[in-house]
C-alpha cells in the first residue's frame, strides 16, 4: 500500500512549530516520550512501548556449528522485521532500504560493541555453539523505530535464559528448564540507541522524533552508548551535514539519555524477576489492562454441555439413515484390469484397454448395480437428447458425426467416439445400442 | 454407539482489547490463558493492480510468526482464517480494493488457530468493515481417552488424538470452516461441533459485551 | 588482540606509517571512455573504480522521480576477487547494499541536487582490491568520477577512517587494523566548511574521545582533498593540453 | 554499454563497407582493435590480467584454492567460472540486470576451458580423490564495446598464465593422517602449462561477410555470429552459434577456417607479449589503471 502523502501545509506547520521550539505532543526538545517496557510469558520477551511506537522483542536460542573463522565463538543473529501491521508501507519479506538500515545499526550497536560475551556461548569448540537469534517484530510504527527497537533487543537479551547444558565425552545434553535451571547470558554493557533528527539544513534538533517529524526531517543521527559514556556505534543518514560541534552536543545529549533509559530498563528487569520470583503470573495476558473501557476479560468460562452427545447423536443417526439409502445407489469400485480402477458414474475408461473391455462385455459380466446405473443414466441422457433434437441442429451433428465414425474405426464406433471428444449424449447412447445387441 | 465424556469442557480465561495500535485502521488483541495474538486491519486501500479483482475487495491475511519467518504452517493458518474472513465479510461492497489483515502470534500456548479466528473478528468489527455475520473460533481437542477438551493449552494438544478448530457465525451457529489433525470418529466429529457451538456462544457473548463496554459511557 | 601490536613505543604502525599518515593515494580520471565519468584511485592497497552515468532521464520506476532535484543512485560491489578469501557474490548482501545507502546519502549531500530536477545520476562504484577503509576509498574514487562527469558538487567530498590505539588516533586505517579490533571511525568531510555528509563508528570508545578522533578524521580528510585536487588539476592540465586550448 | 541502437542509414553505411573490407573504423575484415595486456594487476589474487580490447575492458583474476575432486575423476583438479557484469559497464547492469548474461559467459567458459585439452588438470590434482587445486576464475566486465567472448579468453590465457600456485607439501603423520602443507616461499610455485588453452574468435555474419571482433554497431548489423575456440595449432575445440538469425553450412566451413587462421595468427603475438612481460620480471612498472 502507498504511503499517504504529506501535504505541504502540514509539512509548512510542522516545521515551523519546530522552528518556535514547540512539538506536536507538547515534548521539550530534548524530551523521550513515555517508555513502557514489559514482558512476555517465556524469557526472553519483551516489548517496548515508546509513546505510539511498538515493538516486540524474542530471543531464541539454538545449538548449530560455529562459523568455520571463529570456531569457539557463538553465533548472534540480528533480524528486525519490519511487519505490514506496523505501518502500511512495510511489505512482508522485502529487503526495503529501512530494513538494511534497521539492521545493519542493530548489528552494529549489539554485536560489533561486543556487549555478550559469544565465547561463553560455546558448547563443542568448532563443533557446537549456541546461535542467539533476536527476532524484533515492529507492531505499530509512530516513528523512531531504531530506539525502541535497541531497547526492545536488549532487554530481552537481559531477560533470555538459555537451557543448561552438559557434555560428557561426545555427548551434549540439553536440559529442560525443569531438569536444571536456564542460564542468563553474560552481558558486558547495555548499549542503547538514541537518535536525533534535524531539520531545516541542521539548524534544530530534536530527541526521539515522531512519525510526523520523520516525514520532514532533513537526516537522523544515531548514537549508541551504554552507561559508561562508552559511545558503540555512531551513524548518520539521510543527506545533512552537521558540524563536529553538533556531533559533540549530541553525543552529550546521549549519555544523559542513556543513564535514564538504562536506569529504566534494570528497574524493568528487577520488578519481573522478583514478579517470576514470587510465582506470580506474567505475561502479556496479565498486562491486559483492566481499567480501560477498550480492553474486557473474562475468567474461565464453563460450557454447558448437557444436550452435546444427544445433539451429535441425533445427528449422527439421520446422517447414516440418509447414507444408507444413498449407499445402495453408489457403484461399488470397478477394476476392469488390474491397476485400472474406476468408481462413480459414467461411463468405463476405454484408454488402451480395447480388448479386455470387448471380452467383458462377451462375458457378460457387468456389475448389476452397474448397469442399473447405466441405464438409469442413459434414460437420462436420451431424454437430454430428445430435448435437443426438438431444437433441430442436433441430429445433423450426430449425423455428420456417424460418418467421422465410419471414416476412423468401422467396428469399433463407441471408442472411435470418445476419442475424436464427441458429444457428450453420443456417448451414452452408444454402449446402451451394443448391450441392445446383446 | 458409545458417547464421549465431556466433563471437561471450560474455556481459559479470555480478553481482548480494541483499537489499540495507532497506525491500523482496525485493531485488536486477544488473549486465551496465555495464548495472545494481535490483529490490525488495513484497508478498504488501493490494491496493487496484479492482485485487484473487479467486483470484490481483495482480502490479504499475512501471520507473523514470533521466531524466524513464515513457514508453510502459517501459510495454511493464513488460508485457514482468509476463507473463514471472505465468507463473513461483505466484500463485494468495496470492489477493487484492498483489505489487509496482519495477525501477530505474542505467545502459542495452544489453540492458536482459534485465537487468530477471533482477534481477526475483533479487527475486523474495530475497522467498521461491513459483515454479514460474525465468527469466532474454537479448538477442540479430544484426549488419548477420548474426552473432548475445548480451548486446550499447547501440553494438552500435545497428548491429544485429535485437534479440531471450527470457526462458526453468530446468527446461525454454522460452522464457517474446519480444520481438523489426528483421527477420531464421525461421531466424535459431530460431538465437538456441538460443544464449539455451545462455546461459541460464550465467545459471543463476550463479543457483546466488550463493544458495549467499548461504546459504554462509564466502566 | 593479542600477539599485534598496531603501535609500536617508537610510534610506527605495522606498515611502517607513522600514527597521522595516509598511505600513498594515487588517482586516474577518464579510465573509461563510454562512461559519463570515471575515475580509478588507489589507496594503499585497497582499489576502486567509480562510474558516474548521468543526469540521464528516470530508468526504471518512475514513481522514485523528485521534481526538485536529482535522484542519486548508487551502487556498491566488491570484485570476487577483491578479498583474502573469494566473496561468492559481487553484490547485493546485507553489508554491500547498506555501503550503497552511506554512499547515496554521502554524494545525496554534496551533489547540487537541485540544478537536475527528475533526473537521475547513477554512481557505481567496485572495489578491485579491498585492503581496509573500502568506504572512504569508494568515496573518494567517486568523488573524482563525478567531477570527470562535470556535475557540480559543493565541494569535494573525501572520506577517511581512523582508528583509536592506546590514546593515539591512527589515520587511513588497512585490513590489519580494522581487523585488529580498533575502534574506527569512517567520515566523510566537505573540508571547506568543515561539514560532515558521513559520520560512522564501530565498537567501543569513550565519550571524551570522541572529540579528538574526529578533529583526527577531519585532518586526514583535508590531507586527502589536498591530492585529490591536485589530480584533478593535473587530469584538467592534460585534458587542455590535448585539445590545445 | 551492451547494445546499441542503430538507425537504418548507418546500418547501410556498415554494411557497404564491410562488403568492400573497410570496416568503419578502418581496419579489414580480419583485423582486431588495438588490444592492451597487463598481468599481475591484482594483489589478492593468484593469477590476474586486464585486457583492453578497443574499448572493450576486463579484468580477471584467479584464486586457487583446496578442494575436493569431482567423484568421476578423481585425479583432476577443475576450474570453475564467475562472470561478473558489473553496473560499471553499463547501467542496464545494476541489481540482477547483468545476471543472465553472465551465466550465459560463464556456461561458455565452462565448455571452452574446464576440460583436460585445454588445462593439464591432473597437474592440478594433490592427492587422488582427497585434495585437489580448485581454480576459481572470475571475469570482471568493465566496459563493453563488442567482442566479449574474444577479450575475455585472451584474459583468462593471460592470467592462466600467470597464475602462481603454491607448491604443496605432503607428509604422513603419526596416524597414518595426511598433513598438507603450503610452501610459504612465494618463489617456490607451480606455474601452468597455458599453450593448449584457446582463444576464443567470435565471428559475425554481417552481410555476406564474416568479420572478426565486431564492434557494438557492427553488431547490430550482423544477424548470427559464430563462436570458435581455437588453439594454437589451429585446431578448434569449440563452437557456438549466438544470434537470432540461421548460418548455412558454407559459411559455417567458411567461418571456422577464417576462425583458424586468425586464431592461430592471435596466438603467437599473445604468447611472445606474456614471456616478454614474464621476462621484465620484478623491474616491471606496473600500470593497471593508472596508464
Amino acid at each position: 500500500m502507498k504511503e499517504t502523502p504529506l501535504s505541504n501545509c502540514e509539512r509548512d506547520f510542522l516545521l515551523k512549530a519546530i522552528e518556535e521550539k514547540k512539538r506536536l505532543d507538547g515534548r521539550q526538545t530534548y524530551d523521550y516520550r513515555k517508555i513502557k517496557i514489559k514482558f512476555g510469558t517465556d524469557y526472553g520477551c519483551c516489548f517496548v512501548d515508546l509513546g505510539l511506537t511498538r515493538v516486540m522483542a524474542q530471543v531464541s536460542g539454538e545449538l548449530v556449528a560455529p562459523k568455520e573463522s571463529r570456531p569457539n565463538e557463538g553465533i548472534m543473529f540480528f533480524n528486525i522485521e519490519l511487519s505490514p501491521m506496523a505501518a502500511p508501507t512495510f511489505e512482508q519479506g522485502r529487503q526495503s532500504e529501512l530494513s538494511v538500515k534497521l539492521n545493519r545499526q542493530l548489528e552494529r550497536c549489539l554485536r560489533n560493541s561486543k556487549c555478550i560475551d559469544t565465547e561463553s556461548l560455546c558448547v563443542v569448540s568448532g563443533e557446537k555453539v549456541w546461535q542467539i537469534r533476536v527476532d524484533v517484530h515492529m507492531l505499530n510504527h509512530d516513528g523512531n523505530l531504531m530506539d525502541a527497537a535497541s531497547i526492545a533487543a536488549i532487554t530481552a537479551l537481559c531477560h533470555f535464559r538459555r537451557p543448561d547444558v552438559s557434555i560428557q565425552g561426545d555427548e551434549v545434553t540439553v536440559y529442560s528448564p525443569e531438569e536444571r535451571d536456564p542460564i542468563p547470558l553474560s552481558i558486558y554493557h547495555m548499549p542503547i540507541s538514541v537518535s536525533f533528527s534535524f531539520f531545516q539544513q541542521g539548524t534544530y534538533l530534536l530527541v526521539d522524533p515522531c512519525e510526523r517529524e520523520e516525514r520532514v526531517m532533513d537526516g537522523l543521527l544515531m548514537i549508541a552508548m551504554n552507561k559508561h559514556r562508552e559511545i558503540c556505534s555512531i551513524q548518520s543518514s539521510g543527506g545533512i551535514m552537521l558540524l563536529k560541534e553538533q556531533v559533540m552536543r549530541c553525543s552529550k545529549i546521549a549519555s544523559v539519555k542513556v543513564s535514564e533509559i538504562t536506569e529504566l530498563v534494570v528497574k524493568a528487569l528487577e520488578n519481573d524477576k522478583k514478579a517470576r520470583k514470587a510465582g506470580e503470573k506474567c505475561g502479556f495476558a496479565e498486562s491486559l489492562p483492566q481499567e480501560r473501557i477498550t480492553a474486557l476479560k473474562v475468567g474461565k468460562t464453563p460450557v454447558e454441555v448437557m444436550d452435546v452427545t444427544e445433539q451429535a447423536n441425533d445427528i449422527v443417526q439421520k446422517a447414516e439413515s440418509c447414507s444408507l439409502t444413498v449407499h445402495t445407489r453408489v457403484p461399488s469400485p470397478l477394476v476392469p484390469v488390474p491397476g485400472v480402477g474406476q468408481v462413480g458414474q459414467g461411463q468405463q475408461t476405454t484408454w488402451g484397454l480395447e480388448e479386455e473391455e470387448e471380452e467383458e462385455e462377451e462375458e457378460e459380466e457387468v456389475d448389476e448395480e452397474e448397469e442399473s446405473d447405466n441405464s438409469s443414466e442413459q434414460d437420462k441422457k436420451v431424454t437430454k437428447m430428445e430435448e435437443e433434437d426438438s431444437r433441430g441442429d442436433v441430429v445433423e451433428i450426430s449425423d455428420s458425426e456417424e460418418e467421422e465414425v465410419v471414416i476412423l474405426h468401422p467396428e469399433t464406433a463407441d471408442k472411435a467416439l470418445k476419442n475424436t471428444g464427441s458429444s457428450f449424449h453420443q456417448k451414452g447412447a452408444a454402449p446402451s445400442k451394443q448391450k441392445r445387441k446383446k | 454407539m458409545e458417547a464421549c465424556n465431556t466433563s471437561d469442557v471450560t474455556l481459559r480465561a479470555f480478553g481482548c482489547e480494541h483499537n489499540l495500535l495507532s497506525r491500523p485502521d482496525g485493531s485488536a488483541s486477544f488473549v486465551q490463558g496465555d495464548t495472545s495474538v494481535y490483529a490490525a486491519v488495513y484497508g478498504p486501500a488501493e490494491v496493487k493492480v496484479s492482485k485487484e479483482i473487479y467486483d470484490r475487495a481483495t482480502l490479504e491475511v499475512l501471520i507473523q510468526p514470533k521466531v524466524g519467518l513464515p513457514s508453510v504452517r502459517e501459510r495454511s493458518q493464513e488460508q485457514c482464517v482468509r476463507e473463514t474472513c471472505e465468507a463473513s465479510l461483505l466484500l463485494s461492497l468495496h470492489p477493487r480494493s484492498s483489505l489487509t489483515l496482519v495477525l501477530q502470534v505474542l505467545h502459542d500456548d495452544g489453540s492458536l488457530l482459534s485465537c487468530f479466528l477471533n482477534a481477526a473478528c475483533m479487527a475486523l468489527m474495530d475497522a467498521g468493515l461491513p459483515m454479514s455475520c460474525l465468527f469466532c473460533g474454537v479448538t477442540c481437542a479430544i484426549s488419548a481417552d477420548g474426552q473432548i477438551i475445548t480451548d486446550p493449552t499447547a501440553a494438552q494438544e500435545k497428548e491429544s488424538r485429535a485437534l479440531m478448530t471450527f470457526a462458526v457465525d453468530s446468527r446461525e451457529r454454522k460452522v464457517l470452516m474446519s480444520t481438523t489433525k489426528g483421527s477420531f470418529s464421525v461421531h466424535e466429529l459431530q460431538q465437538c461441533i456441538a460443544v464449539s457451538q455451545k462455546a461459541s456462544e460464550k465467545m459471543f457473548q463476550f463479543y457483546r459485551d466488550s463493544v458495549k463496554r467499548r461504546y459504554s459511557k462509564n466502566l | 588482540m593479542a600477539g599485534l601490536e598496531l603501535l609500536s613505543d617508537q610510534g610506527y604502525r605495522l606498515d611502517g606509517r607513522k600514527a597521522t599518515e595516509l598511505r600513498k593515494v594515487q588517482a586516474r580520471m577518464g579510465v573509461f571512455a563510454q562512461a559519463d565519468g570515471s575515475a580509478y584511485l588507489e589507496q594503499g592497497n585497497t582499489k576502486a573504480l567509480a562510474v558516474v552515468y548521468g543526469p540521464h532521464e528516470m530508468r526504471g520506476s518512475r514513481s522514485r522521480t523528485l521534481h526538485d532535484r536529482a535522484v542519486i543512485n548508487c551502487q556498491y560491489s566488491m570484485a570476487t576477487f577483491s578479498t583474502a578469501e573469494r566473496k561468492r557474490r559481487p553484490h547485493g548482501d546485507r553489508k554491500s547494499t547498506e555501503m550503497s545507502l552511506h554512499l547515496k546519502q554521502t554524494f545525496e549531500a554534496a551533489v547540487m541536487t537541485q540544478l537536475y530536477p527528475r533526473s537521475q545520476i547513477d554512481i557505481y562504484v567496485k572495489i578491485l582490491q579491498s585492503d581496509g577503509g573500502n568506504y572512504s576509498v569508494c568515496v573518494n574514487a567517486a568523488t573524482l568520477a563525478v567531477i570527470d562527469a562535470g556535475i557540480p558538487m559543493r565541494d569535494y567530498v573525501c572520506a577517511c577512517t581512523v582508528g583509536f590505539v592506546d590514546e593515539t588516533p591512527l589515520a587511513d586505517l588497512c585490513y590489519a587494523e580494522e581487523s585488529g579490533g580498533v575502534s574506527s571511525l569512517a567520515l566523510a568531510l566537505l573540508p571547506r566548511g568543515g561539514q560532515i555528509a558521513l559520520l560512522q563508528m564501530d565498537a567501543r570508545l569513550h565519550q571524551d574521545h570522541l572529540e579528538t578522533l574526529i578533529e583526527a578524521a577531519m585532518t586526514a580528510c583535508k590531507g586527502v582533498s589536498k591530492v585529490l585536487d591536485q589530480v584533478v588539476r593535473q587530469h584538467l592540465e592534460e585534458v587542455s593540453m590535448l585539445t590545445g586550448e | 554499454m551492451a547494445t546499441v541502437k542503430v538507425s537504418e542509414a548507418e546500418k547501410v553505411y556498415i554494411l557497404h563497407g564491410i562488403r568492400d573490407d573497410l570496416r568503419v573504423d578502418g581496419r579489414g575484415c580480419e583485423d582486431y582493435r588495438h588490444v592492451e595486456i597487463e598481468t599481475d594487476v591484482v594483489s589478492n589474487t593468484d593469477g590476474s590480467a586486464k585486457v583492453t580490447l578497443g574499448y572493450t575492458a576486463v579484468l580477471v583474476g584467479i584464486k586457487a584454492d583446496i578442494g575436493k575432486p569431482k567423484p568421476m575423476v578423481p585425479n583432476e583438479g577443475y576450474l570453475e567460472f564467475f562472470v561478473d557484469c558489473s553496473a560499471n559497464a553499463t547501467p542496464e547492469f545494476e541489481g540482477r540486470g547483468g545476471e543472465e548474461l553472465g551465466t550465459e559467459l560463464s556456461n561458455t567458459l565452462y565448455k571452452v576451458f574446464n576440460n583436460k585439452h585445454s588445462v593439464d588438470l591432473k597437474s592440478l590434482c594433490i592427492s587422488a580423490g582427497e585434495h585437489c587445486w580448485v581454480l576459481y576464475v572470475d571475469v570482471l566486465l568493465l566496459q563493453c564495446d563488442g567482442n566479449l567472448y574474444d577479450a575475455i579468453s585472451i584474459a583468462i590465457k593471460a592470467a592462466l598464465f600467470n597464475t602462481k600456485i603454491p607448491r604443496v607439501h605432503i607428509s604422513a603423520d603419526e596416524e597414518g593422517g595426511k598433513e598438507i602443507e603450503l610452501s610459504d616461499d612465494p618463489y617456490d610455485c607451480m606455474r601452468l602449462d597455458v599453450e593448449n588453452v584457446p582463444c576464443i574468435v567470435t565471428l559475425c555474419k554481417v552481410g555476406h561477410r564474416h568479420v572478426v571482433d565486431v564492434t557494438l554497431q557492427e553488431k547490430a548489423c550482423s544477424v548470427a555470429s559464430l563462436i570458435i575456440s581455437v588453439t594454437h595449432k589451429g585446431t578448434i575445440t569449440c563452437t557456438r552459434k549466438v544470434g537470432g538469425g540461421s548460418l548455412d553450412p558454407e559459411s559455417i566451413f567458411e567461418m571456422t577456417e577464417a576462425g583458424k587462421r586468425v586464431g592461430k595468427a592471435l596466438h603467437a603475438p599473445l604468447m611472445a607479449l606474456l614471456q616478454q612481460e614474464e621476462s621484465l620480471g620484478k623491474k616491471r612498472q606496473k600500470v593497471g589503471f593508472l596508464g
